[in-house]
């Protein structure tokens, strides 16, 4: 069948990172052999970026079904009622390892990756968030990394044209030789004209839009999917370009299409590219796909068919369109200066049938490729390691002595100190939607039209999974809900992103398991569907894995974009409530990491329910008005979180906050522990505010009063710090510039 | 001593700013530009005379800092003092 | 008043000045498509931010060059306003229309943040609503936005009054610290010799509403707006 | 025909991208650069033999799009068929 190809044979498959089991089952399939295209479509869509085969089995567990879910996991990205016919559109996604090869346009195409799954489905998109994470500051690699990743990200996004309404950034040495780039995205999309990644309709002719195919990433697909050994960096030739202008073109165009009516299925041709739209679309229809590549436009000669099947060219995407409509979407292309080419038609008999100058070069069923595609139960264990790690006493390291310069460094350690400096590189307004830019809890952008406004965050840390993967997990389902209720709005999703080590470890996968439950578990009690997401494996540097690191995205609605609310202090005179429970702990904290540099000991306990009520509590006193600022309190623990409200503002407000003695005082101002806001009422509303307090029945008390320019703070009666406002907010302003100058 | 190091992207490697330029010169008219690549310059002044070890180091500045080895490739001139510099 | 707003290859703002001219200001607006040479309806036409052809080879070189662009010529001579933002600015200096150029930021990174400029000219129909020395507080986002000119050049603007706003502090002086970009001499904003086409590096649609960003945007399409109701000769054609 | 330009800022004009990389070049050990710029080269194939005519359309295409005549200069160079290029 093949002409000038390879002789593929057990050797090369394995080469291609297929298992012996594999290779025959491909054969079992086929059989016969397989021709060299033929084992390069099995290598990518087998591989664990596109099949999942070692997570399915867990994935099932994640609850996904709502009234208001209107598309949940499988497609492209998912989608939530938003009321008003209106519909959100959210998918988060991982380009960790492009990224270590080459910063800068690892995390562009990331960022062009993420937009067409959200245009694919119809919708325009209206906001990114970036979730990162390095190494140690202090090791120059980082910083280059660092610099590299977010001078990516701005490109991409502000030559695009979609603002950046918030993320993370957050270091620790176990990210040293992988770092994470996660980036989120909504669009906004009305019911009736919401696409799907189909290919129905034999018969109906298939078009390629967008950019030419090179030879760029070849191996994207199966590379994020090897773990790292040293000289990783030889593979770099595979990088992948980002060109944000030819992908604002394509979203136009796409949008103008989809428009027409004219168009019946839609899929971006991202990791392995033509093989993985080829094979997907017809199995989600139940259909098949025959393709011409000598069509295909390229930008390089003498391509083979494997090449050009398996190129990861950015900015491309595949179309059905249905037929005798050709003309109107080939106008709209040609209006925006892009190739739109039919190569095919879609068939009734459910293989990919590969050609090149009418030479057939493969021809696979595509549920074999897709459905098919083997699922692994691997063994899983609970590491050895765990049981001493979370055994250490943080107490029994010695207490600071002044505790106005730990607040002062910890407000300073880059994790925790203000990440202007990487936010104001993207732009964060274009739409004129955004109504709390980055640097409060959560995004919020209204929609146009509507008295309504959405809410955005993600959140994750992996020191509380490593110590307690269900429960860390579950703590980022509840803080990334926490932080939309700061804001004012009820949560209506999650888009995950797992990043795991190599999952044919047992305890990787333990890990990985756990999680799952936790994510579930937390989604459950907060009633949260899970729509979309992404897993990212293999994180590891020789054989040392990452901190287990699910991010959760997570939108929310405001039904009145009245309520948003921003975590500042605003007005002299406030009272300062704490509403949720007191235990808290020093295991995993951020004082641990910065003064004790250990990670160990035990999170503070979560119950789901109180979480839930006092977010409702929360809410019901945004709603009603009575609060004029609301924090969540998280790394860094309660300190922090007071801080970060009194200088976080355009203006910085003075406290005096009295605590009452709970244990050893670095345990009190800087223990973590879920379920705590912070919230500012205005006298005025004091005595609604209490009630309705009594009324949810959840803990809290007024703590302080807003007011001055000193930041004091007395445990049991004692003052424990008392500075200048300046001090601190200078302190936090600068923390993480000075790593990178 | 003057120097001038040129950084290319690699041959293969996607050129969007190159496409953009020659479809703006094509669009004023000038459609016999077949292909167009944007690479940069560098044009540094040295200490000291050429010499061996100079180009040595102007190598090793490539690989370490001037040229991104994923995607680029770079070649070194040696400007010798009083020298018609080759490059117009 | 009737305005058009030109949509490049590459423009992202069009769908911020339509908005904001056409839902908040009720005024009638129209897209531009950039291949479009019949300026002949439009009072206003307005170059939006963005990146016009991926601002490759340099911001605005190649929209510059546009047929658009083209007829603005003939458009201003028949007493047509052209107002140019961010991009928009860009374009007019690379097409000759407005000196100068925009060159790379000095901290040679994308700067998306609030700043304050000061009005040096109040005498245009896009600002007579304002005072001279008044201080308005507008967005910025762009990686080439540092203003320069030669000292020829300058002295020429300074005669003419052709420098419209500075970037200053919130209490309107003009330092070296309230200058986002490295502009020469905190420029952000300059008009032609017939004070018909005004470029700013700022988002004056950015800052058209209360819940983003504040109103001081907004004063500048009221002087426009105003301009032509009481001083129709001005706008005449 | 293949052709180069090279467009540099003008003498006297800043250019901060220059410095950058001059600094980084000493944070790195390498204090004998005592002066760096950075240029834009652009390489371009183009259609006909090489003539006095090509070199011409080369130059208006300088004027009228690659280089911005306020902050830039450039030159034009044309690398004939079978030569070796001048530019290493
Ligand atoms: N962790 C997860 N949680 C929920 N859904 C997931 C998760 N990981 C993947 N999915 C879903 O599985 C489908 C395939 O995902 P993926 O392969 O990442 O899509 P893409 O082709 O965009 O890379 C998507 O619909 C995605 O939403
Ligand atoms: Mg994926």
């Amino acid at each position: 069948m093949s002409g000038a190809e390879p002789k593929v044979t057990l050797d090369l498959a394995q080469a291609h990172g297929l298992t012996a089991e594999e290779y025959d089952r491909i054969i079992r399939i086929l059989g016969r052999e397989p021709t060299f295209t033929e084992l390069g479509l099995f290598s990518a869509l087998w591989s664990e970026h596109c099949a999942y085969k070692h997570s399915k089995v867990f994935l099932r567990q994640l609850p996904t079904r709502a009234p208001h879910v209107l598309q949940g996991p499988g497609e492209n990205a998912g989608i939530v009622d938003l009321g008003d016919g209106l519909a959100l559109v959210l998918k988060m996604e991982s380009h960790n390892h492009p990224s270590f090869i080459e910063p800068f346009q690892g995390a562009a195409t990331g960022v062009g990756g993420i937009l067409r799954d959200i245009f694919t489905m119809g919708a325009r998109p209206i906001a990114t968030l970036d979730s990162l994470r390095f190494g140690d500051p202090e090791d120059p690699k980082t910083r280059y990394l660092l610099g590299g990743v977010v001078a990516g990200i701005s490109w991409y996004g502000n030559c695009f044209g979609v603002p950046n309404v918030g993320g993370e950034v957050a270091f620790a040495p176990e990210y040293g030789g992988n770092p994470l780039v996660n980036v989120m995205c909504v669009g906004l999309v009305r019911h009736d004209r919401i696409f799907r990644a189909r290919a129905e309709g034999p018969g109906n002719p298939v078009f390629y839009v967008g950019a030419k195919t090179g030879r760029d990433g070849i191996h994207g697909a199966t590379m994020a999917s090897a773990v790292f050994e040293e000289g990783a960096e030889e593979r770099r030739p595979t990088v992948q370009v980002g060109d944000p202008f030819t992908e604002k073109l394509l979203l136009e165009a796409c949008l103008g299409a989809l428009e027409t009516g004219a168009v019946v299925g839609i899929q971006d041709m991202g990791a392995a590219g033509l093989a993985c739209c080829s094979s997907e679309m017809p199995a989600r229809a139940g259909t098949g796909m025959e393709v011409e590549l000598s069509r295909v436009p390229r930008r390089e000669t003498g391509m083979t068919p494997y090449e050009i099947m398996l190129s990861e060219s950015q900015e491309r995407m595949l179309l059905v369109v249905a037929r005798g409509r050709e003309a109107e979407v080939r106008e709209i292309f040609a209006k925006w200066d892009l190739d739109a080419v039919e190569i095919g038609r879609v068939t009734a008999d459910g293989m990919l049938r590969v050609r090149i100058e009418g030479r057939l070069v493969a021809e696979v069923p595509v549920r074999a490729l897709t459905e098919d595609a083997p699922v692994y139960e691997k063994p899983t264990a609970r590491p050895g390691w765990l049981d001493a790690l979370v055994a250490f006493d943080p107490l029994s390291l010695p207490a600071p002595r002044d505790y106005e310069r730990a607040l002062l460094e910890i407000l300073a350690a880059p994790t925790v100190a203000s990440k202007h400096w990487v936010y104001r590189q993207y732009d964060q307004q274009v739409g004129i939607n955004t109504l709390v830019l980055p640097g409060s809890d959560a995004g919020v952008l209204r929609i146009k039209g509507t008295r309504k406004a959405i809410a955005l965050t993600t959140d994750g840390n992996g020191r509380y999974v490593l110590l307690d993967p269900c429960q860390g997990a579950a703590l980022a389902v509840a803080e990334a809900a926490r932080n939309l209720t700061c804001s004012g709005a009820r949560p209506l999703a999650v888009t995950d992103c797992l990043n795991f080590g190599s999952p044919e470890r047992p305890e990787i996968l333990w890990q990985f398991g756990e999680a799952i439950r936790g994510i579930s578990q937390a989604c459950q009690a907060l009633e949260i569907p899970v729509v979309s997401g992404n897993v990212s494996f293999y994180n590891e540097t020789e054989g040392r894995a990452i901190l287990p690191t699910p991010i959760i995205g997570m939108a929310g609605l405001l039904e009145e974009a009245e309520w948003r609310t921003t975590q500042w202090l605003k007005n002299a005179g406030d009272r300062i409530a704490l509403i949720g429970p007191e235990a808290v702990s020093l295991g995993g904290s951020e004082y641990l990491a910065t003064f004790g540099r250990r990670l160990g000991g035990r999170l503070a306990p979560l119950d789901l329910r109180l979480e839930r009520d006092v977010q409702s509590a929360c809410r019901a006193a945004i709603e009603a008005g009575l609060v004029a600022s609301a924090h969540d309190s998280a790394e860094g623990g309660l300190a922090v979180a007071l801080a970060e409200a009194a200088i976080s503002g355009p203006e910085e407000l003075g406290v005096e906050v009295a605590l009452p003695s709970g244990g050893r005082l670095d345990l009190v101002l800087f223990g973590e522990g879920p379920s705590r806001i912070l919230a500012s009422v205005p006298p005025a509303a004091e005595r609604h505010f209490e009630s309705l307090m009594r009324e949810w029945r959840v803990p809290w008390r007024f703590i302080g009063t807003v007011g001055g320019n000193r930041f004091t703070l007395r445990v049991g009666g004692e003052v424990v710090i008392n500075v200048p406002v300046e001090r601190i907010a200078h302190a936090w302003r600068t923390g993480f510039e000075r790593y990178l100058v | 001593m003057r120097a001038r190091v040129v950084v290319r992207l690699k041959r293969g490697i996607l050129d969007p700013q190159g496409s953009a330029v020659k479809r703006a010169l094509e669009g004023l008219g000038y459609r016999e530009v077949r292909d167009l690549r944007v690479g940069k310059l560098l044009e540094l002044e040295l200490d000291g005379a050429a010499s061996a070890q100079a180009r040595g180091r102007l190598e090793e500045m490539c690989r370490r800092l001037l040229a991104n080895p994923v995607t680029e490739d770079f070649t070194v001139e040696i400007v010798e003092e009083g020298t018609r510099p080759n490059l117009p | 008043m009737k305005f058009g707003v030109v949509i490049f290859p590459g423009t992202w703002s069009d769908c911020d000045f339509h908005y904001v001219i056409g839902e908040v200001l009720h005024q009638p607006v129209r897209y531009v498509w950039h291949r479009d040479t019949d300026l002949s309806e439009y009072d206003c036409v307005i170059l939006p931010g963005g990146f016009s052809y991926g601002d490759y080879l340099r911001a605005g070189a190649v929209a510059g060059r546009s047929p658009v662009v083209g007829a603005l010529g003939d458009f201003v001579a028949r007493g047509g306003l052209v107002l140019g933002s961010c991009n928009g600015f860009q374009i007019l200096c690379e097409a000759t229309l407005l000196p100068g150029a925009l060159m790379r930021n000095e901290c040679l990174q994308y700067r998306c943040q609030s700043t304050h400029v000061v009005v040096e000219n109040a005498e245009l129909p896009f600002t007579r609503g304002l005072r001279p020395g008044q201080v308005l507080k507008l967005p910025i986002s762009h990686g080439e936005g540092k203003y320069y000119a030669d000292l020829e050049t300058l002295r020429h603007l300074k005669a003419r009054s052709q420098i419209v706003f500075r970037y200053c502090t919130e209490a309107g002086e003009v330092t070296k610290e309230a200058n986002p970009n490295g502009s020469v001499e905190n420029i952000a904003g300059v008009v032609n010799e017939e004070g018909t086409v005004l470029g700013l590096m700022p988002h004056p649609e950015r800052a058209a509403e209360a819940a983003v960003g504040g109103t001081d945007g907004l004063l500048l399409f009221h002087s426009l707006i105003g301009s032509l109701v009481e001083d129709g000769s001005f706008l005449k054609r």
